[in-house]
């Protein structure tokens, strides 16, 4: 893992925009570990995630879920890695507000998604007091606190410093922004682990915007892994946009971590949506860019690349849609009919009893 | 005059002093090529450049630092925090460094600069886009506190700060931003810092509230009248420091004091406030000091039903009034 | 019983507890090696080891996120802030995380965690190595503050905080640490958190305060007692939850009520002991509720003359004292 | 200066201890821009600041100086720096706690130094508000607002960006010590300044201690210049104990700098003292370490270099010695005499007016 270069995507804004995804960056055979149905199992998660996306999109604008942050574009990143956490089977998620396909896809079923969004009785992280999917789901072994962007990262290497005192063999999966690269704590997290060598894998999401700022107003290099030298150990760039591919570089992460400390995975993606249902984001970006991008949307390249491989009928992604779309409609239905939380709920647990 | 809302106000407080001064600036996480979230600054990028309306790094430490060490250069600079909840990282450097700046150089350096930070609840923010977080700068020395609750208040007072040599911390509630609607004149105008404002005369029980909450106070107010209760509402506009006066003066009068706040009761700034009257006014109290604040739980949680739980409201003024009144 | 200093008696209590429960470790700069600035961690290195004593980066705003990792993962870290000063950078996780983890998780978590902070004036520490800090706190639902003033309670309430369950700010005034010295069974005991104490019982006035003051109090009550005045003093100990009984009933009885407090005057402390007692005992009341606070300017400076003119002492107490009972 | 590669710096831990300075790291010939009398000034400074130093510390252990950090070990990094700044001409200083041979060489004199460790009037930084030299300084271009570590280094930055909007010519020197490397702070000052490419010097004296915890505990690298990169500046490694490479360091930085952005300079030197009046370092480290350590300092080394190269003789070096023992002398005797400021000061200044 350390000889590990970085390497860098090849991303359609530097490549030639063929319409196309030609799957030239993709693992050729099968990684290690990884099985038909472990692809298979991901493509129908993505489905199942973007349904859901959509669908809490859609309801936002209908006025009823208050806020969301989309996740389209960020998806094989997210469900790569977290495919290889999950075969791990020791790991622990301090994911960020962005990571729906990694909340939902730890266990949570479509209509605990919906009562989140909605904020109605059954809410798994806060009991409706947060954000969507915002506390804690200790059942699957994520924790995310806030939304105040970097806060989470101390915490996780706290984590994993405590999983070392009791002896675990834990390995701590902490998901950020670009933007939140820029946070004083995300250094002091990062340096933290970094002279303890903790088993902590930092996964940069980077769609090279904060809201509307720009990688190039955030930091004044291409490649924000760069940084892990700085703190002693590796980083590596892994094209986010490649399920494959993300799940290769963290499993490879994980490895690392247990055995040798901090690594940094910075995954390059594409926001495609704005940045939550309160954005609009042609303030500061042009149609073309998106439109660029959306040429390689996972949901368009991710089952291109199944079906050249031959493990995906078009038949079978069918049945995949169909069954997200049944299963999201579902939630949907029992999310609406859901109560809210009862007023009195307000004023407990301020305290730990 | 025309109608404004609160967040167009604020708008052109910022544009007018912007253009009379070139030293004003505005700073911070996409104020300038989306125009600022709430659109505070809307345009500011075109009329002003890059340099004026200064697209920042997303790191509140340092948006406050560096806009610290901009004003030691004698610019006039306006950091945005985006939202309340996000001022934790930067408070080293406005109540550690930019509070003692003036009294630590005994006076050599002052810092011109303005906080803006809207805050507050109501809005389905959750636990963290509602905070209040006012109680903690009015307990710092060396900075001042302002929280308008109308646009008249909030472009006079926002001009005003942008001119006064101290830091000063804005606070804009972001409920008011579009509901609140109200005159705002043509010609340009300044409002002083420090001073309450009456904002309804009244006998038999004095109300001392500010932002958002101020609203439901004048409704209350009117909800009650009909009842025979006169209820004076006072604004305090300012939050540090504090207009004693006005405050001791209607008291004095009515000998009945409500304060209310959406912040938590708590060491809210109607603690301070209470403590004031029990000590200067104590002579023409003529029934306990309440308060109806927020409860003491961290913000107002994301479920509509315990959103509303927590907020004080008309109804809740109403009856607390009515409780006073009748003591 | 044997005489012991405060910062002996916060050495032991975490001693005995780390001893107790494997579960519990002190991090934070200089606490491994150097055994902390003020020695309070003292030996723990050699009898815990590297990870029990963990020296920290010079970051405190990872000392308090990591410390809030460990916490969920089931420690009782006991991280420390070398000086109350050094408080700021830590407070995004301290204020904004640590107190909303129990309430924005619905009670699946909580944060069984003691931040211990040195603090306070009196010992030529300037504008940054004196400030106190406990008003911020005490505003912030979901911490609790202690504030212990003797070494006696300073273990039993640094003990029972280790073992509480939630986020406690553990306030030390660094100038009682080696002047204040008092007895400590040598056997175990633990104090009730939220539990303020009457040190001094007396009928004419009610004296509320807390840490080093508490003691310039105490000696006031003594020099005006031959005066013929009778002082009750009450000591809060815990700053949050504040035990409103015991300062109501003492109010009952002496119908005055006097706060003193080293923090400065505007929104501290004593405003909210003010406002409870303005609303909950206001018609026992025979006098205006008065505070004798650090005035409203930056921590107390470093020269000599300027940081007594700011410090609260024992003559200044018992003129407050005289004052309010010839009221 | 972006060729510069970072140099290691021959240190006597790395070397072998014959407790002769041999010279060999020093330019040979004139570095750019020096004079004899430049060095011949430097040391006259260098002993002044030393023989300073001592007093105050003396004073403190008499109960007449509440508190004082030692620049002794330092001395030739922060006069070497400031050489360059004053050179430049147009420089402004953000120094830290350590820094007592800058802000006394850019013009204060042994008297103003002995009121601010006194708390006299007539202290030039905040009328003994403050700790000894903490406020500003502002007829010297000297701020320092306060002593929490990585404090002013955004401020520092911020400073920088004003003068870019004023049209300024002037670079920012900003100071820290290692400890202050890990400061969430010092990450987002460097990162903007990187971003905008202002016109800031960072120096930082690595004297491998933060109080007492040492390098090994504060970061996973050995040089922490390195991290410049990260921000999209160079980053340099100096012998801080050398004046002279200190000086060429920092004049090529302010170059840098105003040309091109930001510049880290990492100044290896040696805490010869205690941390503070306040510490006692056996604690933590042997008195072997302090006594290697002596054999590199300044105040050794760099007069027996000036003599090797005849800019220096016996009795000149004799003179300088007198005549530093008696400003400083007469520095303490009025200091000593002088009133404290009166009590009814406190109040005032809270506010500008
Ligand atoms: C400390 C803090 N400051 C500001 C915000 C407001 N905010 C929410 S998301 C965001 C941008 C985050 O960008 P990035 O880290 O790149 O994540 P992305 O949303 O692009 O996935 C900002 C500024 C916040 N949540 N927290
Ligand atoms: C924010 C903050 N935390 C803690 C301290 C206490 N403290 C003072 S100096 C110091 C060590 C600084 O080390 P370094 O930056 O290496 O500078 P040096 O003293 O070695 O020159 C510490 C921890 C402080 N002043 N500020
Ligand atoms: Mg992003
Ligand atoms: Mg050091």
């Amino acid at each position: 893992m350390t000889q590990a270069k970085p390497r860098s995507p090849k991303t359609s804004r530097k490549g030639k925009a063929t319409g196309k995804s030609t799957g030239e960056n993709r693992a050729v055979g099968f990684p290690e570990g990884l099985t038909e149905q472990d692809l298979l199992n991901s493509y129908r998660q993505m489905v199942l995630v973007r349904k859901t996306d959509e669908r809490v999109w859609m309801m936002n604008r209908q006025g009823k879920v208050p806020i969301a942050a989309s996740c389209q574009g960020h998806e094989a990143a997210q469900l790569g890695s977290l495919l290889a956490a999950q075969q791990d089977g020791d790991c622990f998620l301090f994911p960020y507000y962005r990571d729906l396909a990694i909340k939902m896809m730890v266990g949570l079923s479509p209509t605990q998604v919906m009562l989140s969004f909605m904020g109605k009785v059954g809410e798994p992280y806060s009991g409706a007091r947060q954000f969507p999917l915002q506390g804690a789901d200790l059942e699957h072994r994520v924790i995310q606190i806030s939304n105040v962007v970097g806060a989470g990262l101390t915490q996780a290497v706290g984590y994993a410093l405590g999983c070392r005192m009791l002896g675990d063999d834990t390995v701590v999966l902490a998901y950020l922004g670009d933007g939140a690269t820029s946070q004083g704590e995300t250094h002091e997290a990062m340096n933290f682990a970094g002279v303890h060598r903790l088993p902590v894998v930092f996964v940069c999401e980077n769609n090279r915007y904060a809201i509307s700022v720009p990688q190039s107003l955030q930091m004044a290099i291409t490649d924000v892994a760069s940084r892990a030298e700085g703190y002693g150990f590796p980083g590596v760039v892994v094209d986010g946009m490649d399920l494959v591919q993300s799940y290769q570089a963290t499993r490879e992460g994980i490895k690392h971590a247990r055995s040798q400390g901090p690594v940094f995975l910075e995954m390059k993606v594409e926001r495609l949506m704005p940045h939550t249902t309160d954005d609009d984001d042609r303030r500061y970006r042009g149609d073309d860019e998106v439109e660029q991008a959306r040429l390689r949307d996972p949901l368009v390249t991710f089952p291109a690349y199944l079906k050249e491989q031959g493990i995906l009928t078009d038949q079978e992604a069918e049945e995949i849609n169909a069954e997200a779309q049944r299963a999201v409609n579902e939630a949907t239905d029992v999310a609406e009919a859901a109560s809210p939380p009862d007023a009195s709920d307000m004023l407990s647990h301020v305290y730990a009893p | 005059m025309p109608l404004k809302s609160v967040i167009e106000a604020v708008r052109e407080a910022m544009l007018e002093e912007m253009r009379r001064d070139e030293k004003v600036f505005v700073m911070g996480e996409d104020v300038g090529l989306r125009g600022g979230v709430f659109l505070a600054t809307q345009g500011f990028l075109e009329e002003f450049g890059q340099a004026r309306a200064l697209d920042t790094p997303l790191a509140e430490a340092s948006i406050m630092g560096i806009a610290l060490g901009a004003a030691f250069r004698g610019l006039r600079p306006i950091p945005e925090v985006e939202f309340a909840d996000f001022v934790w990282p930067s408070v080293n450097q406005l109540i550690g460094e930019a509070a003692r700046v003036c009294y630590g150089t005994n006076g050599a350096l002052s810092v011109p600069m303005v906080v803006r930070i809207p805050y507050g609840g109501g809005i389905r923010g959750g636990l963290f886009h509602s905070q209040n977080v006012e109680a903690y700068f009015c307990h710092t020395p060396g900075l001042k506190v302002i929280a308008p609750a109308t646009p008249y208040d909030a472009k006079g007072l926002l001009k005003s700060a942008i001119r006064d040599d101290n830091p000063v911390v804005f606070l804009e509630h972001k409920k008011t931003y579009r509901l609140v609607r109200g005159e705002v004149p043509e010609e340009e105008y300044l409002l002083p810092i420090g001073k309450a404002d009456v904002k309804r005369a009244g006998d038999n029980v004095t109300v001392v509230s500010y932002g958002l909450m101020l609203h439901y106070c004048l409704e209350a107010a009117e909800v009650v009248a009909a009842e025979g209760i006169d209820v004076e509402v006072v604004d305090l506009r300012t939050l540090k420091p504090l207009d004693k006066e006005t405050v001791v003066e209607s008291v004095k009068k009515t000998a009945k004091l409500l304060i209310v706040h959406e912040d938590n009761l708590t060491g809210g700034v109607g603690a301070e406030v209470a403590a004031l009257v029990a000590d200067e006014a104590f002579e023409y109290l003529d029934g306990p000091i309440t308060r109806l604040c927020g409860p003491d739980v961290p913000t107002m949680p994301f479920a509509q039903p315990l959103e509303d739980a927590y907020m004080p409201n008309t109804e809740k003024v109403a009856e607390a009034l009515r409780k006073l009144a009748a003591y």
